[in-house]
């Protein structure tokens, strides 16, 4: 799994922010499609953030998927395809690649949108210095 | 608490701000970027430490039938995304993600595709990279340009000698330039064989023995077009 | 109260689906859609009754150089937008607007504008109509076959004998049937003079004297590849 | 002024929701950068849109142009920019147009988004048949 990149970016952005301001809690939404290993992820984090932000708290959330028809207007889940392993394998690094594998359930087209769930985003609760 | 934010953006500026960086772009497609990416790359990687290639035009990839990487191949993770080495080179792109399937992407997913291998990418032994961009002012182009593209950055503009390309490539030029970046390169290919070398710019001649060499890093190293693009790198 | 509507895409299906209507596109640029584009609309128009040429590739608009519209030349409206005429040849683009002038589009950006002229077109008179779409997967090419492309329409396809375009025509080709269309016809085109004629599909073969034919209709009347393109249309 | 394609676009639209509804009143939304000469678009679509929907009531809203740059986030709306009559006219034909004349006040990038105010938009009131 790439949670070490991931984790590492997550750093570089808190980085980023502290030239400005203290952070002093991180909020982590993980979209369904990429498909993280929470814990992988937070051990790495603890790691990383100790030096550059030490006390920060840091919470989780994860972001269920959700797609729309360009074509046909429908909008489904992950849960209502099905992908295989080494599909979902594929999805979890580029989570466009989904494009590749899934069509719309009604109107067989790829050429939807991700609405919900693809990526890693954060935010954070800052003190003002 | 904050609006929500993308942190692959500030890992990416930090990977690449440590490393020589070429963009290969251009107004128009089919002037050849995808092969001048290969060859320089080949050559930055004999002459000047590892490089790694990027294939950004997630929407129509083919640097990997340039160099020789099957679609099939599969990639590690351990630090990140591992790109697949061939020697001195790595690659990278979206078809060992696809398996060489048609992906409609729009061009905010394809931003969001090239963001998220950019984002991921164990870059550590590559001292130099090239990324081979989508024709045109693409969204790809303009996300590179606006959030992660830094002072180390040469953009190479390929035109070919023809009428339509060059118009194309002025308005393109003319562009970059009100955009700000100076570390701008215009190099001419001849895929056509018009044969006219124009009077400034770098030039790379027509070369018909690059389509068999497709495919194979070994018969490319053997092509007049690579002799030219190793003298073409000691310019830039 | 209904969400907001687009009311241009009611319009555009109702004067598309009252005539004959080319789709020129392919899996990359530098192919000869611009190219062909204009040698099949400029043989309708002898042929077939008057012909509407339409620039779609708004990111990288070209076929006013290969007809030879000046894009200083202004348009009239009156029931709509009136195309720029050339004989039995009507031109509009993106190029009259932006006056040449470098104009960064994003995808979704590019579609609103070609869903703009295609919607206040004054479409009377002309009987078939040629739109030149950008190369791949493009937002604006996914917008047309979404919302406006009938059965009267036919896609063609454009692919170069390299090994790098018959790669990605296969990609392109197998998303359109996915997609639902069959109305899909490949045509070869040999911009690089690699001179291998595959087995089956149409031919455009090399042909160095269209550079210089690039701006006037005459001139690109009297080339062999007018001729063939002329030879093709009795097949589509 | 292409007014006359613009009503007719309407009218066609109003056509296809006539096949499952009954439209009672439309309301029309007019971008700023379409520049649309309201009178002149009313005079013709009440004249083609007789034989549609003989009693139809029709509102105008006008949507004033608001642009975001992509490059550095400013927003900035038409009056802050100078363009000529030629560059007005060019954009009331194509909005998109804008990018070649416009460039963001701030950090000169043509690369902006138009978040309101490009063209014409509808909906309508309908009764269920
Ligand atoms: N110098 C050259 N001589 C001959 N053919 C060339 C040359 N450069 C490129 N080509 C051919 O032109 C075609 C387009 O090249 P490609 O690298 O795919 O362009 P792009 O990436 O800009 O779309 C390919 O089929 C390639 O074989
Ligand atoms: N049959 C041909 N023989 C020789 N040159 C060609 C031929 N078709 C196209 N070209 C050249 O190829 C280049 C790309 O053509 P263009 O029509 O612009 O492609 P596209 O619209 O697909 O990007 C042009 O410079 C043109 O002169
Ligand atoms: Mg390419
Ligand atoms: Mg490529
Ligand atoms: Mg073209
Ligand atoms: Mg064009
Ligand atoms: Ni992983
Ligand atoms: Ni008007
Ligand atoms: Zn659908
Ligand atoms: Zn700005």
């Amino acid at each position: 799994m790439h949670e070490w990149a991931i984790a590492e970016a997550i750093v570089r952005e808190v980085e980023r922010n502290l030239k400005r301001t203290k952070v002093s809690s991180i909020r982590i939404v993980l979209g369904e499609l990429q498909n993280i290993d929470k814990d992988i992820l937070d051990q790495y984090l603890k790691m990383m953030i100790r030096e550059v932000a030490p006390s920060v708290k840091i919470s989780y959330e994860t972001e269920e998927a959700l797609f729309r028809c360009r074509r046909c207007g429908l909008t489904w889940k992950l849960k209502d395809v099905h992908l295989t392993d080494f599909e979902r394998e594929a999805i979890h690094f580029v989570p466009e690649s989904v494009h590749a594998y899934v069509k719309c359930p009604r109107c067989g087209s790829p050429d939807f949108s991700i609405l919900k769930g693809r990526g890693v985003k954060i935010s954070f609760e800052v003190e003002e210095q | 608490m904050s609006g929500l934010l993308d942190p692959r953006l500030a890992r990416i500026k930090a990977e690449l701000s440590k490393r020589k960086v070429i963009l290969v772009t251009a107004a128009k497609g089919g002037v050849g970027k995808t092969t001048l990416s290969a060859l320089l790359a080949l050559a930055l990687s004999k002459e000047k430490g590892a490089t790694l290639t990027i294939d950004a035009d997630v929407s129509d990839p083919n640097l990997h039938v340039v160099i020789g990487v099957s679609p099939k191949t599969w990639v590690g993770e351990e630090k990140g995304i591992e790109p697949i080495k061939l020697d001195g080179l790595g690659y990278i792109g979206i078809v060992p993600f696809t398996q060489n399937k048609p992906a409609p992407l729009r061009g905010s997913e394809a931003v969001d595709a090239v963001r998220e291998m950019l984002g991921a990418l164990d870059y550590r032994g590559y001292e130099n990279i090239v990324i081979d961009v989508p024709p045109g002012l693409s969204d790809v182009l303009l996300d590179l340009l606006n959030n992660v593209i830094g002072d180390n950055t040469q953009i190479l503009v390929v035109s070919t000698p023809s009428k339509l390309s060059v118009d194309s490539t002025e308005r393109y030029v003319k562009l970059l330039k009100d955009l700000g970046f100076k570390n701008v390169v215009l190099i001419y290919n001849d895929p056509h064989g018009i044969g006219k070398e124009p009077g400034e710019g770098l030039y790379v001649p027509y070369d018909p023995s690059l389509e068999n060499a497709f495919g194979s890093l070994q018969k490319l190293e053997e092509t007049k077009a690579y002799a030219k693009v190793k003298a073409v790198l000691r310019n830039l």
